[in-house]
């Protein structure tokens, strides 16, 4: 296990490299900010889950977006990324239409799924996007998808990425060291918000990183600190190019930041550091970093908020404008040959 | 491991099923007051799983426990279901009574075989010897779009596999009456209880999600069901919030001099079958009304039980389940699939023209 | 992810159960015959889990695959079902078509979140956009003293939960036809055999165990239920195992002038309910024997399937099942709780008098 | 992680110490041998598993007594120990009573479980003994066990005993996070047998040894070579001594031997190393070593397989003199309170 610093990791990048990870944080900012406005447009008097346009639990990425942007960056439309119940900041980085990810967060018949998966249940074919609900279970399937990559010779890679809490879970014990046995092509990131829900990483976790329990499976372990996009990136790099040359998979930890709570709803009561969380968001700080850098100018940050804005509420407007399901329909797709029982 | 009897004689000593009185709660504080309850009386029970401490439980099961009992007898967990659950069948083999939440029913599937295969077993293999005191609580149902793993019943899988007593409240007299029912077996048992009869401020309130409960303790007997409607046209057979449905819709159709008999079965194992078997008796004329999945379940489990004592007094068998199909996400699609009372009504319309 | 659908084109030129021919195989062979063949065709099909390589599949279902295929198809996976389930979930997405082993059905508990979450629920979820053409092929039953945590058959717990198809062959015809059509569904298919039908060496054999079983590629269609025995006093419906014991009772009461028809269901989901409906329709009365647990069962949806029909004809049910209890170890106890050649005698003496 | 080499631990042990552990290892040897005998007297002609007066799976433990013996001497009846598909050994250095267990291997009233659990559901009040059929499922009890024993503040520990094959499942991940978050008094026992029925540990598992997966805990971990009893003792000891003392959990892999086949009726003919197994067999290896210090006698080995056989033969005798269940009582003991649905 290592462990890298923020400072080190500028390296490498070149200007247009950082300018595009910071558009890609702004993107999916914008985009979970335009979310959770139409989250809570219409759930009052009284919030009320159910209600509204968009309406069932909501988990949002802000403040992850480092983590996103870093690993995505790697990754083509054809390698593939499962994700967890807060998927959106991996599924806009890996390059998913945004609206059709929209239209299956309000649960049109334009979503992805059609309304039948909503925003935990994201399945992608084109950018080999999945999700899971269940914590820790996205990972087994990183291994079937790294599988065929590796038997058809391709070069792809898959990357399953879970949070801090999701290591304790036992598929994450079993996938790692199946991946490691058999030297699938597999990218594993633990996104460690410090909360899973209201449990404290502290509580949960035996040892203070996880990238330590990689070598209880022979892979290299890295712990990546400070919510840093660069370093995130480069840590990335390395992974995803040992598993592309046939070097099996990485274990990477990231220590992010869970801006806002667990789900909309969410008062954070047990949130003991919650003053300070809107101080370590990291897209002012990166902006600060890349300003202070010289590449990054006034108009550089308007264009690409603007464009971010743009492409979002495009998006969202279209989601809203999209016909929802017919109801006549709810048992189409449940298989594909035959009508159920 | 060791068999506690303590509290064997206290259960005897319990009212059961006293009457209501005037207090109004609703249905988790309810649940709450009856944990509480019993965790002063009782040093052995203890509540532990995901959020239950400080936060009180997502759907609030366990809201102020850890202020009164501390975090040494109110525990959060990593989510390792396997490792809790098992860690709560182990102490109760010591003689520990524990209370375990699994957040959602929906995630039974991480942790099975320590229910299924040791929980519910290990007093049958042991021959009587051990004994696994042990409360598995957990949220069930849909409604408010949580999708296809966060939105299921799934209290026919747990009913099918033996060994483990499975309750089902709907409201919080019930509530209430069944978890100190509960803490007290000797048995283990699994209770379920719908998101939507909590009366949760954060979602849709069912209108009888507050009622009138007890101070005292009390039990409702585990294995009792209830008719909570009398009727002489058509009997619902249901349970947990499709109990309100079918209570909205006798009541309409009254109106319309149809007489319909619901019967809340309150527990799945035991099944009450006489209860079922008396009231198709009575109607002759049967709707199961169910949120679990309608194939290979409950549904079928109440025509069984009612065609195996005697198939000639039945006129009509119907069913207002889940369509075999997972849970869709957009509000449309759920609601066209979840036993609403639109479904209800129709169904029994369609049962007293047959 | 891609949608592979060579083989549906491939699979709509099968013969639909041909006739039977002469050669006589057993279960577990005809089954590997399937394998190899599909194996054979399709690049894209391997096989996965504990023991199926060197050993062969502790109950004989992948005898002979690792000297023909290689250990790059024939694969020994670490004991971590939830990985190695979840693998084949995963290259079934991106257009393999896995044929993975859960060596028994009672592990179901360690791995069932990637089996009815993910394996049955994706295609649902993403609209139809991805789909899971995966086997996932598991032994069941009991008879031979393995005790509560190896005996059971649970097809009622998998036929509960929607989105996978589940059949459960009692016959090598069968046995190759089913695995057949299996491996080519787009959807995913479970695939239970009981060890007391595979013909293995080391076990009581069951005289059907061989038969005869054509050397061509079949299917036999996924849903179709078979009248394996004409009759018109009563109906059991049965499946398995069970499925010979009823023919020995069937054929044994022949010659008393009682006349038993005997339904093997063969797929559970979808459930052929026509050959349900027809077959009580014609005799009036139902026993059905099954070696899953009673309750909550297929037992029970085979009396709602009726009754919600109609249940007028039906002058008496009946079921021979596991009684919801543990399967226990000792001999005597086992063979007291398993729905035997005697249980089911003494059930159908019964519904010819009621 | 630290390994212990065999020269290194005979410290610390006394002639009585060692001459117990040896006469434990010829009693376990003594009752599976009564097994094994019994359990083929009556499957031929053409072996048949349900046949005869021990009918089922059976899993024998020959060739791993030293685990046993070595863990066992460190734990007292009020201790608890949990095991797996192959618990003989572990249960009667645990001190199980013979009868009853023989009585529950051949399926008699007498047994533990009046012939309901069999030879893999082995439930003992009296020695907290407990075990289960399915792999790694046994672990998370001897958290439970251990948690109440640390709420009552007995000073009891619990041991979680399971094969190699068992450390690739998810719950020995999960149940070694808590008990190392916890601090829970738990011991936990990797067998490893080379073997997981016929998949070598090679092709499932990731890492030479699992004592490294220790660190991923937090917890000290050890492997012991050379399947030698008094290596077990003192790797034990520590571990026993450390979880009494409030210090929480370790791991410890013992590399043992399968003598026989993973159950009674395997071929073996996976089994690449089948010619030298029989001259790895640890007791006659341990008489050996016993003789050579001068610490047992010819009439203490006579002794010991007296006694041995003795004992065996009484609880044989006694099991097939039992009466069998009554099939009337099948549905008896599936509830405590009422009867089943
Ligand atoms: C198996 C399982 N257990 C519990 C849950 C409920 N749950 C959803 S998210 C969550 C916390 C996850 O924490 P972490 O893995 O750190 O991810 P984060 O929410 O911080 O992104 C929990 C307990 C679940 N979905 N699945
Ligand atoms: C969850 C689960 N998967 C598979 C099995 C089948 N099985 C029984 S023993 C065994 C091998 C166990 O190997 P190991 O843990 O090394 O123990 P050993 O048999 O060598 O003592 C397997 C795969 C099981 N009982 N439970
Ligand atoms: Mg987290
Ligand atoms: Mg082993």
């Amino acid at each position: 296990m290592m462990t890298m610093e923020s400072t080190e990791t500028a390296a490498g990048l070149d200007t247009k490299q950082r300018q595009d990870l910071f558009r890609q944080m702004v993107l999916i900012r914008t985009f979970e900010e335009a979310i959770l406005r139409e989250y809570h447009a219409d759930k009052s008097p009284g919030f009320d889950i159910g209600k509204g346009l968009i309406p069932g639990e909501m988990h949002l990425s802000a403040g992850q977006e480092p983590v996103a942007a870093g690993l995505c960056a790697h990754l083509t439309r054809d390698d593939a990324l499962t994700a967890t119940h807060r998927p959106h900041h991996l599924a806009i980085a890996k390059g998913m239409d945004l609206r059709s990810l929209a239209g299956e967060i309000f649960g049109r018949e334009s979503g992805l799924g059609h309304g039948r998966g909503g925003h935990m249940h994201l399945f992608d074919p084109a950018t080999h996007f999945s999700c899971s609900g269940i914590v820790a279970e996205g990972f087994p399937a990183a291994l079937g998808q790294a599988f065929a990559f590796q038997r058809a010779g391709t070069g792809n890679v898959a990357a399953a990425v879970a949070g801090e809490g999701a290591a304790n879970a036992g598929p994450f014990h079993e996938s790692l060291n199946l991946a490691a046995l058999w030297k699938l092509p597999v990218i594993f990131v633990i996104e460690d918000n410090d909360w899973g829900i209201s449990v404290a990483r502290a509580a949960s976790t035996s040892v203070p990183s996880n990238a330590v329990r990689a070598a209880g499976y022979g892979m290299p372990g890295i712990r990546v600190e400070g919510n840093d996009v660069e370093a995130v990136h480069a840590a990335a790099g390395e992974a995803v190019s040992l598993a592309r040359a046939g070097g099996g998979p990485s274990l990477i930890e990231i220590h992010t930041l869970r801006l806002w709570g667990h789900f909309e709803g969410d008062a954070q009561g047990y949130r003991t550091e919650l003053a300070d969380v809107p101080g370590r968001d990291p897209i002012p700080a990166y902006e600060r970093r890349l300003r202070d850098a010289g590449v990054l100018t006034d108009a550089d940050v308007s264009d690409a908020e603007a464009a971010a804005r743009t492409r979002v509420e495009d998006a969202v407007d279209h989601a809203k404008a999209a016909p929802v399901p017919n109801p006549d329909e709810a048992l189409k797709y449940v298989f594909v040959e035959g009508a159920q029982s | 491991m060791s068999i506690s009897t303590g509290t064997t004689a206290a259960r005897r000593s319990l009212p059961i099923e006293p009457d209501a009185g005037t207090r109004r709660l609703n249905t988790a504080k309810a649940l709450q007051e009856a944990i509480a309850s019993q965790m002063e009386q009782d040093d052995s029970v203890f509540v532990m799983g995901e959020d239950v401490a400080a936060y009180g439980g997502i759907f609030s099961s366990t809201t102020g426990l850890l202020e009164t009992f501390g975090p040494q007898r109110v525990i959060d967990t990593p989510i390792s279901e396997s490792a809790f659950i098992g860690l709560g069948i182990g102490a109760a083999v010591e003689g520990m009574r524990p209370i375990v939440e699994l957040m959602f029913a929906d995630f039974f599937g991480v942790c099975m075989d320590q229910i299924y295969n040791h929980m519910a077993k290990i007093h049958y293999e042991s021959g009587g010897n051990v004994r696994v005191p042990m409360v598995l609580m957990t949220a069930v149902g849909g409604g408010y779009s949580d999708g296809a793993q966060h939105s299921q019943t799934l209290w026919g899988t747990f009913a099918h596999l033996p060994g483990m007593k499975v309750v089902v409240p709907s409201n919080p007299y019930d509530a209430k009456g069944l978890m100190t029912a509960a803490i007290q077996s000797d048995d283990p048992v699994v209770y379920m209880f719908h998101k939507g009869v909590m009366g949760l401020a954060w979602m849709a309130k069912n209108k009888r999600s507050i009622g009138a409960v007890p101070e005292e303790d009390y039990v409702v007997p585990i294995g009792k069901a209830k008719v909570v409607r009398e009727g002489t046209d058509v009997s619902i057979v249901t349970l947990s919030l499709s109990v309100h449905h079918s209570l909205d819709v006798a009541e309409k159709l009254a109106g319309e001099g149809i007489s319909v008999e619901v019967l809340d079965l309150r527990s799945l194992v035991p099944l009450d079958r006489e209860a079922v078997i008396a009231t198709a008796a009575k109607t002759g004329r049967v709707i199961v009304v169910d949120e679990d999945y309608q194939s290979f379940g409950l549904s079928g489990e109440i025509a069984a039980t009612i065609t195996e004592h005697d198939p000639a007094p039945l006129l009509h068998f119907s069913r207002v389940c889940v369509p075999d199909v997972p849970i869709p996400y957009a509000r449309e699609l759920e609601y066209a699939v979840l036993p609403t009372a639109a479904r209800i009504e129709a169904a029994v319309r369609t049962a007293v023209t047959a």
